[in-house]
C-alpha cells in the first residue's frame, strides 16, 4: 500500500477564520496586482480588528479598503496608492492624517530588511540608506548604532514577523508548491519571513505539472491552498487578466467622497454591495458578472 | 553631423530629450511607469544613442532597439510589457544590490529644499497629525542611495514644493549642503544632478551644493522662476535657454514612444 | 499490527532503521549525499511512516513516495536526482531562512565532547599550525543552530573521536552543559537530541546535558562503549540494546532504497 | 539605422587576462560541479600569483588544483573536498596545516553574510550562529558585537567584495544574460557582491532563445562571456555532463601522493600534461580525447 499526500487546499473562509484580532499578517502582490482578495474579503466580513499589516513593499488599494472597513491599527510599507488611478490611497491618507492607524514609515530597502531580519531569525538587520534622513525620527523603532566594522553609523532595521503571510499566486499543486506566473514581486520575502503562508490561487495544477518546471515554484512549502478564480480582482493577475479599471475608478470614487468630503456613504454602498451582501467569493464574482469578468482577459 | 533643432515641440517633450541626454550607453536604467516624461526620456535615449542599455521595466529588465513601437504602460506591475524580458527581478532582489537595477534614478517629491533633499512622506509640523499625507518613499531612498546619480523631477513648479526647508526628508540630496555634503553622512554615489520642473533645470554649484539655475525652458523668464521657488536659488548672469530636441528626437518620440501622444497633452 | 523485527541486518541497517524513527511526517528534511545511512534512514521514513515529508536533495526539493527505487548519489552536486525536483532551491537562499531547508540535521565531526559540542574545523592546539586540518564547517553550524533538532552521526567510535575538549568547537551542543546551555547563549531549537555511532546510541541527561548511553547495537558491551569513549559517558544502570529494524524496514531498505547494498557492506 | 547592441563574448585568454596578482576573485559552482575551469586553467597558466580566492559556499578540487599551483594566498569558504573522491582536499589541508595559505574560517551561512554585506555595500550583515564557537577567535575578522535592537550578542561578519566573479553557466546570449540549467548554486550571490563577473558558458544561445523563458536568466548582466564547451571538466554540467570519476581520481592520487607521501612529481606530472603543455582550453579537451568526453554525457 502506498501511502498518499495531503492536500493543503481549504477554502476562503477557513483561511479568513485563521485571521484573529490584533494578529501581525502579510498581504502579498504589489500595488495594482496579485492580492488574495477572496481571502482579504473575508476578513472583512467577519470584522477582524486591529490588524496589523504588513502590506507588499509599495501596497495598494486592497489595504485601503482594510483601513477602510476598520481592520487595521498599523500598517507596514513603503507606499500607498494606486499609480495613476489615485496617488495617494484615499482612506490612507485620512486615517494617517488623523492618526486612527499606525504607519510604521520605511522606504522598499528597509522594509525587505525587516523581513529578512524575521526570516534569518535577527533581531535586525543594517541599512545604510536612511542615515541623515527624517525616517529615524519618524518610526522610532529604526535605531541608528555604530557599525562594529568600521565605525560607520548605520540604521539598525528590527525584524517583523508576520505570523501569517497571505499570498496570491497563479497556481499551486494540493501540497503546497505555488508558482507564480511573472516575477512574483516580493511574495518570496514574506513567505521567508513569515510563521505561517496561505496562498491563494487561480488554480491548482497537478503535482506532475509542477514537476515540469520546478524553477517555477516560487514558494516551496506552503501550509494552505486556497483557490479562488477571479481570486485577484478587481486587480490584476499576471497571466490571467488585467485590473477592472472602471471597478477600481468605482472605489476610488467612494473612498475620495469620504477622503475629500467627509461622506462615508458611497463607501459604505461600496462595502455593503461587493463585501457584505456576497457570502462568498463566488457570490462575489456573480455581483460583478461573468460579462465583466471575461471582458478582462483581454490583454 | 550638425544638429537639426526642432522648433515645434512641447515643453514635455523638451524635458524628455533632456533626460535622454543623461543616460549612458550600457548603464542599467530603471524605466517608472507612472512618470510619462522621464519614461520617454529614457527609452529615447536607448532607441538612438544607447543600445546596450539594460532597461528595468515592470521587474524584468530587456532591450528594446528592435521594437518598431512601444506600447503603452501605467503601472509598474502591468504585466504586458513582460512580453519583452530578458530576465524577471523579484521585487526583493533590488534590496540585495540596488545598482543591479538602476545606475541612475528619477525621484520625485513633495517639498524639495535647496540643497536637493527631497521629502515624500507628508506635509506638516507634527507627524502624527499631518496636514497632508504623502504615499511614502516607495524605494527612492534607497535607490537614491546606491545608484551612481540621480535626477528630481517635479510636474510642477511652485513654492509649496521649493521649500526653504522640508517638513520631512525621504531622500538625501546634498544634507547640510557643501562639497562633502554626502560624503560626511557616509553616503556614496554622486547625488542628485538636476532638478527638472516644467519651468526649469537646476543644478548645484559645487560648492556649496547649493541649487542653481542652469537652464529656463521657452517663453518661461528667470524671475518665473525665482518668484515660484521658496528658496534663495543661485542665478547665474546669465540664464541660457533648455536645449531643444533636435527633430529625429522629435520624430522619434512621436513615432515609436509616444504614440499615445501623452507628451503633447 | 505488531512489530515483527527482523533478525539478519546489518549496523548500518539498525542505524538507519533508528534514524527513521526520528522524522516527523509533514517536516522538511535535508537528504545529504556523503553519509549513506542517515539518507537510507530519513528515505525510509519517507517511505513507510511519512508521506508528507519535503525531501531537500541535491537542492531540490522533492516527495518519492510513488518512486519504486532509489537511484542512489553519490554527491551533492549529482543533477541527476534533480529529475524528481518539485522546486529548485538557490543554495545562498538557504541562509535568509535555514528552517525552509530542514526542520532537523545530520551533523558529522572530527570531534565530539561531554556536551554535544563538535568540531570538522581541525585538530591541534595552534590554529596556525593544525595537526590535521579538517574540512570545515559546510553548513552544519547554522543548519544546527536553527532547526528544531539535530543528530551527531559519526562513522566510528574512538578516543580521538569523543574527547574531552574539542580542540576547536564548530558546531554547538549544549555549550558548557546544564538544560539552559543553549539558551544561555541566546541559541535557539532543542539542540543535538542523539549521537549515533557504529556502537551505541547515546542521549543527553535532560538536568546536566551531558552524553549518556541510551543503547548498545546487538554484540557491543557497556564497557566496549565506555572504553572507546575519552570523557566520562553517563551509563544507566542498565543499557538496552537499540530496538532492531522490522522485516518490513529491512525489505523496505533493500528492496528500494538501498539497492546497491552499501549498508550491507 | 537600427543601432545595435555590442557582444559581450570574449575568450578565456583575454578572461584569465583580468586576473593579476593578489586580486580577490570568486570562483562559483559547488565542490564537484560548474567550475569555470577553462579559465582556472588558464590563470594557472598565467602563473597568477596571491589571489584571495573566494570560493562557492562550499569548495571543491578546483580551488585545490589553484593552492596546489601557487596562485592562492587567501581561501574563503566554508568547505574544501571533494565529497566522496576525497573528504578533504589533499593540497589545501598541507598547505592549511603549514601556514602556506590564509584560510578565512566559516559556514555557510557566514560566507553568504560576507557576499551579501559586500552586495548591499554594507560594512557588515549580522549572523547569529556562531556564537559561543570557535569561528570568532579562528577567524579574528568576525566581531561579537551587541545588537542595538535586544542586547544580544551577534556575530558582525564583514563584507567581502570579490573584484571579480568568475563563473560557470549553461548558456548565455552575446549581451550577458545568462542561464543556468539547474539551481546555479549560490552563483547569483557572488554576481550580486563582485565589482565584475565573467561568465564561462558551455553554448552562446540567441538573445530570442533567452527571452522564451526570462525566469531562467539567472544573472541578467554579466559583463562578459567566454564560450567554452566541456569547461566545468572534470567535474560536472547539470544538464550537460557528469563529472570525469577517472580524472578526478588521477587528479586525487597525484595530490596525495604530495600530501601523504612528500612527494610532488605526480602532481607536478598532472599539471604539465593537462595544464602547462596544452595552450588553450581546446588543446586540453585534445588532451583529454573526445572518447572520453562523450562517454560523460550519460545520464
Amino acid at each position: 500500500m502506498i501511502p498518499e499526500r495531503k492536500s493543503l487546499i481549504i477554502d476562503e473562509r477557513q483561511a479568513a477564520a485563521m485571521i484573529r484580532d490584533g494578529m501581525t499578517i502579510a498581504i502579498g502582490g504589489f500595488i495594482n496586482s496579485s492580492h488574495p482578495m477572496a481571502i482579504v474579503r473575508q476578513i472583512i466580513r467577519r470584522g477582524v480588528k486591529d490588524l496589523t499589516v504588513v502590506g507588499p513593499a509599495s501596497g495598494g488599494l486592497d489595504l485601503d479598503l482594510l483601513i477602510g472597513a476598520g481592520c487595521v491599527k498599523k500598517l507596514v510599507t513603503a507606499y500607498m496608492g494606486g499609480e495613476h488611478y489615485c496617488p495617494i490611497a484615499p482612506l490612507f491618507r485620512v486615517a494617517a492624517e488623523r492618526g486612527e492607524i499606525d504607519v510604521w514609515e520605511c522606504d522598499e530597502g528597509m522594509f525587505y530588511c525587516a523581513l529578512r531580519a524575521a526570516a534569518q531569525g535577527l533581531p535586525f538587520t543594517p541599512w545604510k540608506a536612511g542615515i541623515g534622513t527624517s525616517f529615524p525620527q519618524v518610526n522610532p523603532d529604526l535605531k541608528v548604532f555604530t557599525d562594529p566594522i568600521n565605525g560607520e553609523p548605520l540604521l539598525a532595521v528590527p525584524a517583523i514577523k508576520p505570523e501569517i503571510a497571505l499570498i496570491y499566486a497563479a497556481h499551486a499543486d494540493p501540497y503546497g508548491n505555488v508558482q507564480h506566473i511573472g516575477t512574483g514581486f516580493g511574495d518570496r520575502a514574506m513567505w521567508r519571513a513569515a510563521g505561517k503562508t496561505i496562498v491563494q490561487v487561480e488554480k491548482i495544477i497537478p503535482n506532475e505539472e509542477v514537476r515540469k518546471n520546478p524553477l517555477a515554484t516560487s514558494i516551496y512549502g506552503a501550509d494552505a491552498i486556497v483557490r479562488a478564480p477571479y481570486g485577484s480582482h478587481p486587480f490584476a493577475a499576471p497571466g490571467y487578466y488585467i485590473e477592472d479599471e472602471e471597478h477600481i475608478r468605482e472605489y476610488v470614487a467612494a473612498a475620495n467622497a469620504y477622503a475629500k468630503k467627509g461622506d462615508r456613504r458611497p463607501f459604505e454602498a461600496y462595502l455593503h454591495k461587493y463585501i457584505m451582501e456576497p457570502e462568498t467569493h463566488a457570490d462575489y464574482l456573480e455581483v460583478i458578472g461573468i460579462k465583466r469578468l471575461i471582458s478582462l482577459h483581454e490583454y | 553631423m550638425t544638429k537639426e533643432y526642432a522648433t515645434d515641440f512641447t515643453t514635455k517633450e523638451l524635458i524628455a530629450s533632456f533626460i535622454a541626454h543623461q543616460v549612458r550607453d550600457g548603464e542599467r536604467v530603471a524605466v517608472g511607469a507612472g512618470l510619462h516624461v522621464p519614461r520617454a526620456g529614457i527609452l529615447l535615449a536607448h532607441l538612438l544613442y544607447c543600445p546596450n542599455v539594460r532597461l528595468y521595466v515592470v521587474m524584468t529588465f530587456t532591450n528594446l532597439i528592435k521594437e518598431p513601437k512601444m506600447e503603452p504602460f501605467y503601472t509598474v506591475t502591468d504585466f504586458r510589457p513582460a512580453k519583452w524580458a530578458e530576465a524577471y527581478v523579484f521585487h526583493d532582489d533590488f534590496q540585495e544590490n540596488p545598482r543591479l537595477v538602476s545606475d541612475m534614478f528619477v525621484v520625485g517629491a513633495l517639498q524639495i529644499d535647496k540643497y536637493g533633499n527631497s521629502n515624500l512622506i507628508g506635509v506638516g509640523k507634527d507627524y502624527k497629525r499631518l496636514d497632508f499625507r504623502g504615499p511614502g518613499a516607495v524605494g527612492t531612498l534607497s535607490m537614491a542611495h546606491y545608484v551612481d546619480r540621480y535626477y528630481l523631477y517635479v510636474q510642477s513648479h511652485d513654492r509649496r514644493i521649493f521649500v526653504e526647508q522640508c517638513d520631512f526628508i525621504s531622500t538625501i540630496g546634498w544634507g547640510e549642503g557643501g562639497a562633502d555634503g554626502r560624503r560626511k553622512l557616509g553616503i556614496p554615489g554622486n547625488g542628485p544632478i538636476y532638478c527638472i520642473t516644467p519651468l526649469c533645470i537646476m543644478d548645484f554649484e559645487p560648492t556649496s551644493k547649493r541649487m542653481r539655475l542652469k537652464s529656463v525652458h521657452p517663453g518661461v523668464t528667470v524671475d518665473q522662476v525665482v518668484e515660484n521657488t521658496g528658496f534663495e536659488l543661485i542665478v547665474p548672469e546669465s540664464v541660457p535657454e533648455t536645449e531643444p530636441p533636435t527633430i529625429h528626437e522629435i520624430r522619434t518620440l512621436r513615432e515609436r514612444i509616444d504614440v499615445e501622444g501623452m507628451l503633447r497633452r
